[in-house]
């Protein structure tokens, strides 16, 4: 009898959900268990990293690989993988966009370091020591993953054939995105296996939101009442749907909170971000300096809320900091 | 299950075989930027296949050239880089059509306007030239085959502005056969011109040759006149105008008043009281009045300001009384708002005169028997208030009379510019007041300007009259005397500086020869007619040589003074060449429209409506059926703010699309 | 990956000559531009003008790209409020650009590197001092050096 | 409201009544002033024509002087306000200028960092305390008293902060609101010849004659002036410049009439100083001052 | 009658001249001139000047150096100001006749005992030494080194002006007299480095 197609499962910078979204195929994972051969899957079962080494180059039909990259040993397994796998698939918004994790990218690991593990006050931390890539101990040294200065997406560190969108994909994003895969026909490389519309195409309140909507402020889920029915842009709550990739039947707008964008962009646009600035910023209604500001500053973080998921894989970048001039600003010029 | 397409992308593409073609217009560009090296540069380019340098890309040679290699090379896109594509984008795109290929596979780089012309230093000129046949190489790979929209011009013709050019125009055009509306916001056409006794250098006399006109306006079969009128609103595009105009209430019925002033003679008031515009009020009219004898059309206005009937409701009503049973005296009348839809407009709003107050220390204002030009040219009128005797304000004749020139022109202080006519029409004053007075005249002047036919001959009659010429700005007109000669009269000091010393000059009347300015209202009209201004205020023209009477807006030109100085001869000659322009345009019958519109991609559009309101001319609608956008061809004007705005990116611009854009983008940022 | 295309060559590290991106509008910033020529004004030529119909085509996405390919500076010219030959474009391009400001900031990147002005088809002069003005600001800025993911992995951003 | 004084040299001189008056007046409308220290000749307009830079720094140090107040500073005499100006605008508008003063005054230890307003007593009194105020506090109104208002130049030209350039009205107003009735006087910018009438005498004087004559034929009892110099010329030089017939026009800083309203007493204000004395013309008016 | 030659020669024009006037302070306009005589006309003292203001803008930027400065116009100007807030041009005319008054007084261009000059430079030498001016020693000075009989004219003026208080011979100094010193030697020396 044949043997069944190998794939594999590994997690990088994130938070585990993905993995959680696999078992969440609930039965139908049986079907997948019987389609294929789990041959690594470190949260489940128990492999090893040379396990994998071992295997011979292509040997894996598909790695899906959730989370973004931050440490040296997320890159090496990712370039691993790749080597091993026909197919290398992002699992979920971190690998696919950056991710949560991604926000990192908002400062650099200097930064992140004071922050983290001297400035902040619940930090006890008397001899201020850093996270080190390698560390001797009575004879015994380890090498330590080192930890980068950016956040990275998957494929902006290996080769990427496709997207799994979502944080974490729905059930059922993921068994479309396996049948998809294991179908005769194979979609373009680099295709993200969602529809490639944006969401209100599939929100139950479509039809509720107004022809012409004009923005006079953006209020936060916890400062009104949310109407259940009513479409939230209309309700001048700050929802990502329009600017944000269908698939997920709109699970948050169905629980009464705003999309927050997590499937990403459609194919057609490179920053999910600017696209939704762009979009809702026009709909403000003010001709006037002061008033628009006074509007726009109803969005208290705009990186934070545009770019939740995607910073990484965004076209915005933070600027480096010259941090020669930071510690004796003489030297700056 | 929610089906999964792979992304569009531009596989099935035909691979771009690119020709690049750098001008060295003259010594235009090549003087600034090394043309040879661009177009070695280019060569090396992905896709480009042939790319060369010619003295004069836009001469025949120079098309053929680019003809030719287009089936030689069987080139499918090219790139020219020679001066702004405002000035030959046309020209080189009917190269490609000639050549048998989609014009629209044509980008054009911009190396003289922005490049030669702007910047000295050669080699980083050629670099900039560089980056942007680089960009203008990776763009027009991504061009797409594009159509022209033809669009059906309405023959209706839309005047504003009854001034002698608005009144020539549209003769011009009801002649030819259209149909012309003539609007005029005053209650009678005839403009400044209608103020004038006599005209320079001829010296004919005004009326004799406008007032025919003017009632040929009122008569003719193809012309709609609304006076009183304004435009308040207009949309649509070239060819297809639709113009709301409001009609102010002048309480008497146009079509029942036929201008016999009985009612005027009649009125309660048995004399007027109300300074009379129209003779700049050196005269006072009554309530009703028609505001000049050969006024057009012949119907009387009242002013609601100054009828007891409109203040106090208590007026005997004689004048209703004295209209009888015509009865077209109407206190109840309203203003109106009518709807027409025109091909194409003329602008002829005409000017207005500087306000000499605004020179102090001419007095103008605080001396009674300081005049302006237009004041005097009333006073000349044997239609005027006092029926063309040239009087001071009491009454007796001057016996010396000072005209000061370039008053509100040539100063920094108010308008820098040269009013044009002021010199001519000061001779005709000066010759005007001698013939009529006998006074002594004094012509201050800072350069006389007569370049015109006849004008300069005009002048010689006037040396020859024996009027004096001072050559000098006019420093002070006061009224305290130095020496005994000055006592009680008006002293103008000023240098003579041909003599080169500084004279006092007693007069009895000071005449202020006032400058041309831009109607106060420039502004909202031109943002009206979306066209612009220059920066003084004048409507600017298409093309200061070539499109004089063209604007940036189709279908909308501009003639007389209201884009720039001019005297009778040239707006009339302009109001004929605006007619020729519109004609050229209605015989056309079709005008072709650049395809840059937006559509949006029905698969890909998630019915968000976000694009819906943005749109100024409603062209976007949702489509309920398919609960998706749609934009309307013919109604957008592809400004892509849609585009730009379209949060799932679904919405695409002709000849401006993403890709495009973004290969231009990171095409001048590439290092390479 | 980011391409070697993107990274800025030795020597123009050592003499730092801004490299900014514009946006002219067709009908207004455009055409001025073209009289500051045909008027033979000069003005330094470190800007490289893109044409759109209306500033209200230029979208966001627009600007951070041209940052993300290098760009020191964005300029981003329009018609005067009220004069848009659309009608209304520009004043979308304004609210965008006030939200896209913040962004930037978010990111450290400093407010003269992106600018919008309304330049009239006669402010020709306007073209030259603002291209002028809006250079030396950005060259005191030095260039901009920003932190891309889409580069490769550099050794120096392991070690700590 | 309190303000810088500079007074500057001809107040201390020939102008001492303006001094006194508008001291006198600033009193009765509540006005502290506080004399700037260690003031210096403001170089005036003579300075300039033998060196223009070094008259900008000597005009700078009193700027600098004044800044440390931190409040406006009134300077009274036409000469001085207009030069205190000046080297304010050339600074601002001519690097080189402000490179050679800024590093003069440093020889000093000063810096002039361009934020202390210079104002004229006119300003003040019309826009600080407000004509309302003025007519409230008068006591003896001066009942009709014909005056021809005389600015000169340099306080509307070239910079015409406070009041229109061609036509000032500010002192007309001031005047006004004491009771005094205001001639219409067509020469009130014009110049009086400045110190021309110390060095080419039969020069100044024309130009003195035509103001004196202008202003009594326009039925003029006294004429108010702002500047010292201009006061001088047209009082001091009277019998020279209109002598068939003799003149005897009683020329007052308008401050001196605005303090005599406001009840302050004669020799307060430097009545007696006139050479022309004002007395007989109260008197016809019976304007009983103290 | 005595004659002299009229014509002007090339050579007789300085073009340095030329070239300073339209650089040094106030002259940035004035190539733009329009030579319409607004400056003369509305100019108080231009009843006596030899060369009417408007002559003066234009023979120094044509460079006629001995003309201009020889002009007995340069100093009759009592800085008004008419001139300059008129111009059509919006030339700083009064600030040039300043420039040209310095330029006189630098090359020695005005008669012996022409009180102008005599009384800038008694000036400018009294606000080094004292700080202020004493107007009634500095008349006094003026008229000793220019004419010493018109003083005896003076006299009775001085007189009445002693009497009422207006003529004191107590001269008006400032405490730190030495910082005037200081500053106008930072100035000669800051003039000399930049060669202004």
């Amino acid at each position: 009898m044949p043997e069944k197609p190998k794939v594999a499962f590994y997690w990088c910078a994130s938070c585990g959900g993905c993995e959680e979204a696999v078992v969440d195929l609930a039965e139908a994972i049986l079907d997948v268990i019987a389609a294929v051969d789990i041959v690594f899957w470190p949260v489940a079962l128990d492999f090893k990293r040379k396990d994998v080494e071992a295997m011979p180059d292509g040997s894996i039909l598909a790695s899906f690989v959730n989370g973004a990259i931050r440490t040296t040993e997320q890159a090496e397994m990712a370039h691993l993988l790749r080597s091993k796998s026909k197919l290398l698939v992002a699992l979920g918004s971190c690998s696919h966009l950056g991710g949560i994790p991604g926000l990192a990218n908002l400062f650099d690991r200097e930064s992140i370091f004071n922050t983290v593990y001297l400035d902040s006050p619940s930090t006890v931390n008397p001899e201020g020591s850093l996270p080190t890539t390698h560390h001797k101990d009575d004879g015994h040294s380890v090498e330590l993953p080192g930890f980068y200065n950016t956040v990275r997406a998957l494929d902006q560190v290996v080769e990427v054939d496709y997207y799994v969108p979502g944080c974490p994909p729905t059930p059922r994003i993921f068994r479309t995105a396996l049948q998809t895969l294991l179908g005769d026909e194979l979609p373009a490389k680099g295709t993200v296996l969602a529809p490639d519309h944006a969401l209100c195409d599939e929100c139950p309140r479509k039809d509720t939101k107004p022809e012409r909507l004009s923005i006079v402020e953006f209020k936060r889920p916890q400062q009104v009442l949310i109407d259940e029915q009513k479409c939230l842009l209309a309700q001048g709550l700050l929802c990502m749907g329009p600017a944000t990739r269908a698939g997920c039947e709109a699970l948050c707008v169905r629980g009464n909170m705003p999309c927050s964008g997590c499937c990403g962009p459609t194919s057609r646009v490179k920053d999910q971000g600017a696209k939704i600035l762009s979009s809702l910023a026009s709909l403000v209604e003010s001709k006037e300096e002061s008033e628009i500001d006074r509007i726009l500053a109803t969005i208290p973080d705009p990186v934070g809320t545009f770019y939740r998921y995607s910073l990484p894989a965004s076209l915005l970048h933070r600027k480096k900091l010259d941090r020669t001039s930071l510690h004796e600003p003489a030297a700056s010029k | 299950m929610p089906e999964i397409r792979s992304p569009a992308d531009g596989a099935n593409r035909e691979p771009p075989r690119i020709g690049v073609y750098v001008c060295h217009c003259g010594t235009n560009i090549a003087g600034t930027v090394d043309v040879k090296a661009v177009s070695e540069y280019a060569a090396k380019l992905p896709g480009v296949v042939v790319s060369r340098d010619y003295k004069y890309m836009c001469s025949d040679p120079g098309q053929g050239l680019i003809q030719q290699d287009i089936s030689e090379h069987n080139l499918n896109r090219v790139v020219v880089a020679s001066c702004s594509p405002l000035l030959h984008e046309p020209t080189f795109r009917r190269v490609l059509s000639r050549a048998g290929i989609n014009p629209f596979f044509l980008q054009m780089v911009n190396i003289r306007e922005h490049v030669s012309w702007a910047h000295l230093d050669k080699p980083q000129a050629t670099d900039k030239a560089n980056d942007l046949v680089r960009a203008a190489a990776r763009r027009v790979s991504l061009h797409k085959p594009l159509q022209k929209r033809r669009v059906p011009i309405n023959p209706n013709v839309l005047v504003v502005g009854g001034g002698i050019a608005g009144i020539h125009a549209a003769l011009t055009l009801a002649d030819a056969g259209k149909q012309v509306y003539l609007v005029e916001r005053e209650p009678t056409i005839g403009g400044h011109m209608a103020k004038f006794d006599k005209t320079f250098p001829t010296l004919d006399c005004a009326a004799c040759i406008l007032t025919p006109k003017m009632t040929s306006v009122g008569s003719h079969p193809h012309i709609t006149l609304w006076t009183y009128s304004e435009i308040v609103k207009i949309e649509g595009y070239v060819g297809n105008y639709k113009v709301q105009v409001k009609h102010k209430p002048r309480y008497v019925k146009e079509d029942l008043c036929i201008g016999c002033q009985e009612c005027v003679t009649a009125c309660v008031y048995k004399e007027g009281k109300t300074p009379d515009q129209f003779n700049l009020g050196l005269s006072k009219r009554k309530p009703i009045y028609l505001p000049f004898p050969q006024a057009v059309p012949q119907k009387v206005v009242i002013d609601p300001e100054t009828c007891i009937q409109f203040k106090s409701g208590k007026c005997k009503k004689t004048c209703v009384e004295a209209c009888g049973e015509r009865q077209a005296i109407d206190f109840a009348q309203t203003e109106k708002f009518e709807e027409v839809e025109v091909g194409t407009i003329i602008l002829a709003t005409g000017f207005k005169t500087f306000d000499a107050s605004r020179n102090p220390y001419y007095g103008y204002g605080r001396y009674p028997n300081v005049y302006t030009s237009l004041e005097v040219e009333r006073l000349i009128n044997a239609a005027g208030p006092t029926s063309g005797e040239v009087v001071l304000r009491d009454g007796t004749r001057p016996k010396s009379v000072g005209i000061i020139h370039c008053v509100g022109s040539r100063d920094a202080n108010t308008n820098r510019w040269c009013s044009k006519v002021c010199c001519m029409y000061s001779l005709k004053l000066a010759h005007l007041i001698k013939e009529r007075t006998g006074a002594e005249v004094y012509n201050f002047y800072i350069d006389m300007r007569t370049p015109g036919k006849g004008y300069e001959e005009f002048y010689d009659r006037l040396l020859d009259e024996g009027v004096h010429f001072v050559r000098g700005r006019v420093a002070e007109v006061s009224d305290w005397a130095v020496h005994p000669s000055e006592e009680g009269k008006l002293v103008i000091r000023a240098e003579d500086t041909l003599a080169a010393f500084v004279r006092r000059i007693p007069v009895d009347m000071v005449v202020l020869s006032v400058g041309m300015e831009p109607q106060a209202d420039a502004q909202e009209v031109r943002r009206l007619f979306n066209i612009s201004c220059s920066t003084e205020g004048w409507f600017l023209e298409r093309h200061p040589k070539l499109a004089p009477v063209s604007t940036f807006t189709e279908g909308v030109y501009i003639a007389g003074a209201c884009q720039g100085p001019k005297d009778i001869p040239d707006s009339v000659a302009q109001a004929g060449a605006a007619a020729a322009e519109a004609l050229a345009l209605i015989d056309a019958q079709f005008v072709e429209l650049e395809p840059y519109t937006a559509f949006v991609s029905e698969e890909e559009c998630s019915g968000c409506k976000s694009c819906i309101p943005l749109c100024p001319y409603q062209a976007i609608s949702f489509v309920e059926d398919k609960r998706k956008a749609a934009i309307n061809e013919v109604l957008c004007k592809g400004c892509g703010t849609c585009v730009a705005a379209c949060p799932s990116g679904s919405i695409e611009q002709n000849f401006f699309e993403d890709e495009e854009i973004f290969a231009e983008i990171e095409g001048v940022l590439a290092y390479a | 990956m980011r391409s070697r295309e993107l990274t800025r060559p030795e020597k123009s590290q050592a003499t730092f000559e801004p490299r900014i991106v514009a946006f002219f509008c067709n009908w207004c910033t455009y055409l001025a531009a073209d009289l500051a020529g045909t008027s033979r004004m000069k003005y330094a030529p470190n800007v490289r003008v893109i044409r759109v119909m209306c500033s209200g085509r230029v979208d966001p996405q627009f600007v951070l790209d041209a940052f993300a390919h290098g760009a020191d500076g964005v300029f981003i010219g329009g018609c005067h409020p009220g004069d848009c030959h659309y009608q209304e474009g520009n004043y979308k391009t304004l609210r965008r650009f006030h939200l896209l400001k913040r962004v930037l900031q978010q990111m450290g990147i400093e407010d003269e590197r992106c600018r919008l002005e309304w330049i009239s088809a006669a402010e020709a002069d306007r073209v030259r001092s603002t291209i002028n003005d809006m250079v030396e600001k950005v060259r005191a800025l030095g260039p901009l050096d920003l932190v891309a993911p889409e580069e490769k992995i550099s050794a120096e951003e392991v070690a700590v | 409201m309190k303000y810088t004084y500079y007074p500057g040299c001809s107040l201390r001189g020939t102008g001492r009544a303006y001094e006194e008056s508008l001291l006198a007046v600033f009193r009765a409308l509540n006005i502290e002033v506080q004399e700037l220290e260690d003031w210096n000749c403001c170089g005036a307009t003579t300075y300039l024509s033998v060196d223009e830079l070094t008259s900008y720094a000597l005009a700078a140090r009193n700027l600098a002087l004044a800044e440390r107040e931190h409040r406006d500073m009134i300077a009274p005499c036409s000469a001085c306000y207009l030069v205190l100006n000046k080297t304010q605008r050339y600074m601002r508008d001519y690097p080189d200028i402000k490179l050679v003063v800024t590093r003069a005054l440093a020889a000093i230890g000063l810096t002039c960092d361009d934020h202390v307003r210079v104002r004229h007593p006119l300003d003040i009194l019309l826009n600080e305390v407000g004509l309302k105020a003025i007519a409230e506090k008068v006591k003896t109104p001066l009942k009709g008293l014909k005056v021809a208002p005389y600015y000169g130049c340099q306080i509307v030209r070239p910079y015409a902060t406070f009041d229109d350039q061609h036509n000032p009205t500010s002192m007309d107003r001031l005047l006004e609101a004491c009771g005094a009735k205001i001639v219409y006087y067509p020469l009130k910018t014009r110049c009086c010849g400045g110190s021309q009438k110390g060095t080419l005498p039969e020069i100044g004087l024309d130009l003195i004659r035509y103001l004196l004559s202008e202003a009594q034929k326009n039925g003029a009892e006294v004429i108010a002036t702002v500047c010292p110099l201009c006061q001088f010329n047209l009082e001091c030089f009277q019998k020279e410049a209109v002598n068939h017939p003799p003149i005897s026009m009683p020329v007052l800083y308008f401050t001196q009439l605005m303090a005599l309203a406001l009840g302050a007493s004669a020799n307060t204000i430097g009545l007696q100083r006139s050479l022309v004395p004002i007395a007989p013309v109260l008197a016809r008016k019976e304007i009983a001052y103290a | 009658m005595e004659l002299k030659r009229t014509v002007k020669f090339e050579a007789d024009r300085d073009p340095e001249f030329a070239r300073w006037i339209s650089h040094t302070v106030g002259g940035e306009r004035i190539r733009e001139c329009l030579q319409c005589g607004l400056c003369s006309g509305t100019c108080p003292l231009s009843l006596y000047m030899d060369y009417t203001p408007r002559r003066l803008m234009h023979l120094s930027r044509e460079g006629f150096k001995e003309e201009v400065l020889s002009s007995s116009s340069i100093w009759l100007c009592t800085a008004c100001y008419a001139c300059m807030v008129e111009c059509p041009k919006k030339i700083n005319v009064t600030h040039l006749m300043y420039a040209l008054k310095q330029r006189a007084i630098e090359e020695g261009f005005y008669p012996k005992r022409f009180p102008i000059p005599v009384m800038a430079q008694q000036f400018s030498r009294m606000v080094r030494r004292s700080g202020r001016i004493t107007e009634s020693w500095l008349i006094l000075q003026v008229f000793l080194r220019t004419a010493i009989l018109r003083l005896l004219g003076m006299s009775k003026l001085g007189l009445r002006l002693f009497l009422a208080g207006r003529m004191t011979f107590k001269r008006e100094r400032i405490e730190r007299r030495p910082e005037i010193a200081a500053l106008l030697d930072s100035v000669a020396a800051t003039r000399k480095e930049l060669a202004l």
